[in-house]
């Protein structure tokens, strides 16, 4: 990977099925494989959420099946406690990884970020068509441990050592099966650390003429931030999984302790710490919240402008504190150690730039409020979701200020608030921006509208339905209710039950809603009403103005130029209420704002 | 730089030349009232700026090792050991592998900058060779180590220092591979005549890094141990 | 003469392969068996068994509201007899033995019943819950014997698990949800018997001729005694251990 | 479209507000001497993100409602006071909100972690374990025996690894199932893991801590109502993780010595 010699730009449109589909070094090509890798994950993840839903709220629910998946789990269909757990772990694993860094990040930024930037590819294509193989492979490893003979790993996806590093006497999947998970994202961090190469340097080089930094989209901003957060975060990621793996395999003590004893029987180890696994882990743990969550900051401000017909407020404080989001998450990741044991002095150290922390998110915010006004909004599915993520960022962001404080953390740690907390911010939101990004630029992907109705159906009952499972969540946490727990049986958690049956009800419906939009998505690829033009939004920036699907080289036989900040919408005395980067009308206005 | 065989502009006239890379880029200044001409042709190639994102990330797998070497020591201090002496001899190599890598670079880019660079080639390649030499030296030094406390029955299991002690050099080892892949597709170039000076500096500037890498992991090594 | 002697010897074995063939099509007590039965005794007074807190699972400290639990480790009858001591052959040589019921190993009252369950190489049991409150069940053999370890939950109403056991070996079984829950998988060869409450014990289906038998205690140790087994008769073996 | 959108938003942020204000899950009443700062500091939070959930939900929801419809002619307006003046309103709001909840909130994490136990507090040593806690008090003498992990045998009760024929501190100390506490006396909490990472964590005395395997943390605290409270484990430690419990009572000073008598006449 660190061989940097790979030029292949430009490269001649490929011929064969297998260059054109399979292996391309296109980067559109990529894009759309990682979305399709994207979207099967997320439907797995999907499944095992509904599983593990029907199993809280109704415990002995014996559902028809489950035992095909794993017979020693649910014998007579009916789960038990450790494969609750397994199909936890692989729920977190795959919605983190596999859906929330690829579909954003590498899905959208790999189609969008070259021609965004006015390039014709990425500097490396054969790095980049490496990144998705490799990433692709890594879920294949991590989905075999489905089908080892303990099944998968059910340590958690933050697999906290030393459960994680004493073999199978854990528990069922903790030999070979967290040798597969660390294994498959290992090579998951050598995907993204390959993708994020990419991305940085396209950024930096491969603009056209007259594209300034500044004059790069929030959508381009917002994957040359997660980038370099990615390149840091994984980096530090891999060598923490290498060294889980050596503890399995070569009998080290990196986190061994010594002198455990599990079932009378000391186990071997010596010294080994969990503090060391959580350290590594949360260095990468608390920016990949970012990874997950940044390029929907920027999708949703992209989705917005355009469908407000006017640029927000400012692009440079909304660019600089994605920047500042970026800088404050390395800064803050043992806010997730409070109660770890860690030294309590740092945990106040931590506390601190938590709370910092969310002077950036509210600019963001207020930013987005503060455009909203006095704008001229368009309303359909893409706008509409990307209003969602606004609603769903703020819920989810305000729970942040009770987590960010380590007194009251003592008592919401490990409960189903943070489990809200984050399903809200991280998860809900972060995939309603993959859902505006996708109604927004399926057009420019496919050549194809999608179907509007089904877009509003599945919006409102998204909308509607992930308040339904995720609000309760808080009210849960407020209340004690512990997360990972398979069953509630003490005292105090059985009065909650009927609130678990609530969610299970409107998690089954939600789940449903997103089976429409695999519908319209799938529907409309092949299907779907052709687009009117290469620009049905009316949008400014530069993959509006090429054609499409846009051809391989990305601009046809004419490369921009580019003359306009990019959101150049209701412009005093331009011709149009929007004005393309390409375009050579003079505008009054037109410099950088101050 | 400028070798790489494109189409002659036939069908695009409009279309601007490309040489590896777009034409705004890092030092793409800001157009004053949107005239572009006063933008500068050329960015950086790719391979100039790709090679620091690289190295900027191995900084931060090694910065993760050098850290959990130091959490760890708070858990259980970590055992003394002593390094098998080969290892100054090996770091001797590696400096003495980019100093012969930099007298490369400097030739090349003498007989380059000549106005020569029609005909690749007559590049001086010899020290291009010595550097893939004594890197493999560097290598096969570091094999030798391993074999040596092998043959005294220490392994990776043995001490937490040790696994730590192996897990650097070995990551290190891997690293200083992928270095000596640059250098032989970079000598594989020079005879085919398709060598560009950002490759040429990008590996130059990965082996750097690698001995540097050398020295900081052998005096991190020697401190904590 | 030399020619005889190996005919003679081929005969008994086709004729001992013939029993034990008929042994096996006609289960218990087949014509020509015998059988091995004695008491287990426990010398001097029996140790004192530790109560069991339950308090962790109020399911469990109900089930033993009335009748406190307590340590299994010596159950000895009232006069004298040692339970849960597992009686077999050492070095059986002969076919495997034809499972004429089902081994039950059950949880109940979060206690396992029977504490020692013996059993054939091979042979099949079940485990099975028949509490309202859920248990694992985690067997921890010498990864050396070639015997798997395995490590599963029964939650309330789970059908039961069947499983069988490679290598003859001592296994201790522990639920760890419940740490005061533990017993023992005896995996031995041949015919086996597992001494009562009085400790009186019976060794079925024993061909004739010499043989070893040994008796097992968890924590009193092992003890042998020969004893010949005639055909169709009952030898005796009676052992006493003494509370370690 | 827009206006039925409007309209949800508030009957949705409206509706996730209900249940806090009418306390219909509210946290397990606090029977600790340190939880009432706690609660402040959670009450005060609350009002601050409840109010500005609140608030930015409505103004949401009103500019969905209001500009939604645009009229051809109409104009771009601009917000007034402009980015500047939002940046502005966001570092004063949250800036002062963040600053005020820190230094308060440090307040409340010094009462649980930067004070001493007194030198009076009862110390009482808590071993987690796959999936189950025990309880070690130190007897008559005062002082723990050392451990052996090597002499743990869970099939004959010996929960700690104690060598009660050798070491003679050991002797005398009491292994309970379950822990018991006098009201109203400083506890001194030893917390001890013997195989992976758990968590003490008991909602109405207002503490959670994790086991650390191989580094002994310890906790204080004092509970001040008599009454049968749960113990539960908060981190994930495996498949019984859900069960893993104990019971915490709180007896008075009569009922406490009792008990404990009787739990040292069962060893």
């Amino acid at each position: 990977m660190h061989d940097m010699s790979t030029h292949a730009v430009p490269h001649g449109a490929p011929t064969s099925f297998i260059r054109k589909h399979v292996f391309s070094i296109d980067h559109k090509v990529i894009g759309k494989q990682y979305y399709a890798l994207a979207l099967l994950a997320a439907l797995i993840g999907m499944v095992l959420s509904w599983i593990m839903r029907l199993h809280l709220g109704y415990g002995s629910l014996a559902i028809p099946g489950l035992h095909l998946l794993s017979k020693n789990g649910a014998p007579g269909d009916v789960m038990t406690p450790e494969y609750y757990l397994q199909l936890m772990t692989m729920h977190g694993t795959i919605m983190v990884f596999f859906v929330l860094t690829t579909a954003p990040f590498a899905a959208f930024g790999n189609f969008f970020l070259p021609i965004q930037t006015g390039a014709e590819d990425m500097p490396f294509p054969h790095f980049n068509m490496m990144s998705f193989w490799v990433t692709f492979t890594a879920f294949l490893v991590l989905v075999a441990s489905f089908f080892t003979g303990t099944g998968p790993t059910l340590g958690g996806w933050t697999q906290y050592a030393p459960l994680s590093a004493i073999g199978d006497v854990g528990g069922p999947g903790e030999g070979l099966g967290v040798v597969l998970w660390a294994a498959s994202i290992a090579i998951f961090c050598i995907g993204q650390l390959l993708g994020s190469l990419n991305f940085i340097t396209t950024t930096l080089d491969m603009r056209c003429k007259g594209m300034s930094l500044m004059r790069l989209p929030l959508t381009a901003w917002a994957w040359f931030i997660t980038s370099i957060m990615g390149l840091t975060a994984f980096a530090v990621l891999m060598p923490a999984c290498l060294l889980l793996i050596l503890d399995h395999v070569a009998g080290t003590s990196f986190f061994r302790p010594s002198n455990a004893v599990i079932n009378d029987q000391v186990l071997p180890g010596s010294g080994g710490s969990t503090l060391l696994w959580q350290h590594l882990f949360w260095f990468f743990g608390h920016p990949e919240v970012y990874i997950a969550i940044v390029p929907g900051l920027g999708i949703v401000s992209h989705v917005l402008i355009t469908n407000m017909r006017r640029p927000m407020l400012s692009h440079r404080v909304l660019i600089y504190s994605m920047g500042a989001l970026a800088l404050l998450s390395y800064m803050v990741y043992g806010h997730h150690m409070f109660v770890s044991g860690m030294n309590p002095v740092s945990s106040l150290a931590f506390s601190f730039p938590t709370l910092v922390i969310t002077i950036p998110s509210t600019i963001v915010v207020l930013i987005w409020l503060g455009s909203l006004y006095g704008s001229r909004l368009r309303i359909n599915s893409a706008s509409l979701f990307a209003l969602g993520f606004i609603s769903m960022f703020i819920s989810g962001g305000v729970s942040g200020f009770f987590l960010a404080q380590p007194s009251i953390d003592i008592m919401l740690h490990a409960t189903y608030f943070v489990v809200g907390h984050f399903h809200l911010v991280m998860g809900v939101a972060a995939m309603f921006g993959i859902f505006a990004g996708t109604y927004f630029w399926f057009p420019k992907m496919t050549g194809r509208m999608m179907n509007e109705t089904l877009g509003k159906v599945h919006f409102w009952m998204s909308f509607v339905g992930a308040y339904c499972i995720f609000m309760p969540f808080h009210y849960l946490g407020i209340a004690g209710n512990v997360r990972r727990y398979q069953a509630f049986t003490d005292d105090y958690l059985i009065p909650l039950i009927p609130v678990h049956k609530f969610i299970t009800i409107a998690a089954l419906f939600t789940g449903f809603a997103q089976l429409i939009f695999v519908y319209n998505l799938i529907h409309s690829r092949f299907w779907g009403k052709v687009a009117p033009n290469d620009n049905p939004w009316e949008g400014t920036s530069l993959e509006w103005s090429t054609a499409t699907p846009p051809p391989h080289n990305n601009f046809g036989d004419k490369m921009p130029v580019v003359y306009h900040d990019p959101y150049q919408y209701s412009v005093e005395g331009a011709s149009t209420d929007y004005v393309m980067q390409t375009s050579t009308e003079q505008l009054k206005n037109t410099d950088e704002e101050k | 730089m400028a070798t790489t065989v494109h189409e002659p502009p036939k069908i695009e006239p409009r279309r601007l030349p490309i040489e590896g890379s777009g034409n705004g880029g890092w030092r793409n200044l800001v157009p004053a009232g949107g005239d572009p001409r006063r933008v500068k042709d050329s960015s950086p190639p790719p391979a100039s700026t790709g090679i620091w994102v690289a190295l900027a990330s191995i900084t931060m797998t090694f910065a993760a090792f050098t850290s959990a070497m130091i959490v760890r020591q708070g858990t259980a201090p970590l055992v003394h050991i002593t390094l098998p002496p080969i290892l100054y001899l090996n770091t001797l190599l590696i400096i003495a592998s980019s100093i012969t890598l930099e007298l490369s670079r400097k030739q090349i880019a003498a007989f380059m900058g000549a106005g020569r660079d029609k005909d690749h080639s007559a590049i001086p390649s010899r020290w291009l060779y010595v550097t893939l030499f004594l890197g493999l030296l560097f290598v096969a030094g570091q094999t030798f180590a391993w074999i040596q406390l092998k043959a005294q029955g220490i392994g990776l299991a043995t001490n937490i220092s040790y696994s730590f002690f192996y897990v650097l050099t070995v990551a290190h080892a891997l690293h200083v591979f992928g270095g000596l892949g640059g250098l032989v597709r970079v000598i594989g170039k020079v005879h085919n005549s398709a060598l560009r000076r950002s490759t040429l500096d990008a590996t130059s500037r990965y082996w750097h890094f690698m001995g540097g890498l050398w020295v900081y992991l052998l005096l991190l090594l020697w401190m904590k141990l | 003469m030399r020619n005889r002697h190996n005919l003679a010897v081929v005969l008994s074995a086709v004729v001992l392969v013939g029993c034990a063939a008929l042994i096996l099509s006609q289960g218990v007590n087949a014509a020509g068996e015998g059988k091995i039965t004695g008491t287990v005794k426990l010398d001097g007074p029996a140790p004192h068994m530790k109560g069991i807190d339950m308090s962790k699972d109020p399911y469990c400290s109900k089930a033993h509201a009335s009748d406190p639990a307590h340590y299994e480790t010596y159950v000895a009858g009232a006069n004298g007899g040692l339970a849960n001591v597992v009686l077999y052959i050492d070095g059986w040589t002969g076919a495997a033995q034809a499972s004429n019921a089902v081994l039950v190993f059950d949880q109940r009252n979060c206690m396992y019943t029977p504490h020692v369950l013996a059993m054939d190489t091979g042979e099949s049991f079940k485990v099975q819950t028949s509490d309202q409150t859920a248990h694992n069940i985690h067997p921890n053999p010498n990864p050396m014997t070639g015997n798997i370890p395995w490590n599963q939950s029964q939650p309330p109403g789970s059908p039961p698990v069947e499983k069988s056991w490679k290598a003859t070996e001592f296994i201790p079984v522990k639920c760890n949800i419940h740490p005061w829950m533990n017993g023992w998988f005896a995996v031995v060869k041949g015919p086996y018997a597992t001494s009562d409450e009085n400790g009186n014990f019976t060794i079925n289906n024993v061909p004739p001729g010499n043989y070893t038998v040994t008796a097992w205690h968890e924590a009193a140790g092992t003890q042998t005694q020969k004893v010949t087994v005639a055909a169709g008769a009952a030898a005796s073996a009676n052992f006493t251990f003494k509370a370690k | 479209m827009a206006k039925i959108f409007a309209v949800t938003i508030i009957l949705i942020a409206i509706a996730s507000a209900i249940p806090i204000v009418m306390h219909m899950w509210p946290m397990p009443q606090d029977i600790s001497t340190h939880g009432y700062l706690i609660d402040e500091q959670y009450t005060d939070t609350m009002w601050e993100a409840g109010l500005s959930f609140l608030a930015s939900q409505f103004l949401l929801a009103f500019f969905i409602w209001k500009f939604s419809s645009p009229k051809p002619g109409d104009k771009i307006k601009s917000f007034p006071g402009g980015a500047k003046g939002l940046v502005i309103a966001a570092f004063l709001l949250v800036g002062t909100e963040c600053l005020a909840l820190g230094v308060f909130g440090v307040k409340a994490w010094a009462s649980v972690y930067f004070t001493a136990p007194s030198a009076n507090a009862m110390p009482i040593q808590v071993q987690a374990g796959q999936f189950a806690f025990y309880f070690r008090y130190p007897g008559p003498d005062g002082t723990f025996g050392p451990l052996h992990p090597d002499k743990i045998s869970e099939a004959n009760a010996n929960f700690f690894g104690l060598d009660t024929t050798n070491d003679p501190d050991s002797k005398d100390d009491i292994v309970t199932a379950e822990m018991a506490i006098p009201v109203n006396r400083e506890i001194h909490l030893l917390m001890h893991s013997k195989d992976v990472g758990h968590s003490f964590y008991v909602p109405e005395l207002r503490v959670q801590q994790d086991f650390v395997p191989g580094l002994d943390v310890t906790l204080h605290f004092t509970a001040t109502k008599i009454g049968k409270y749960e113990i539960v484990c908060t981190q994930l430690c495996g498949l019984g993780h859900y069960n893993m419990k104990a019971y915490l009572e709180v007896m008075s000073q009569e009922d406490y010595d009792a008990w404990i008598k009787q739990q040292a006449a069962l060893q």
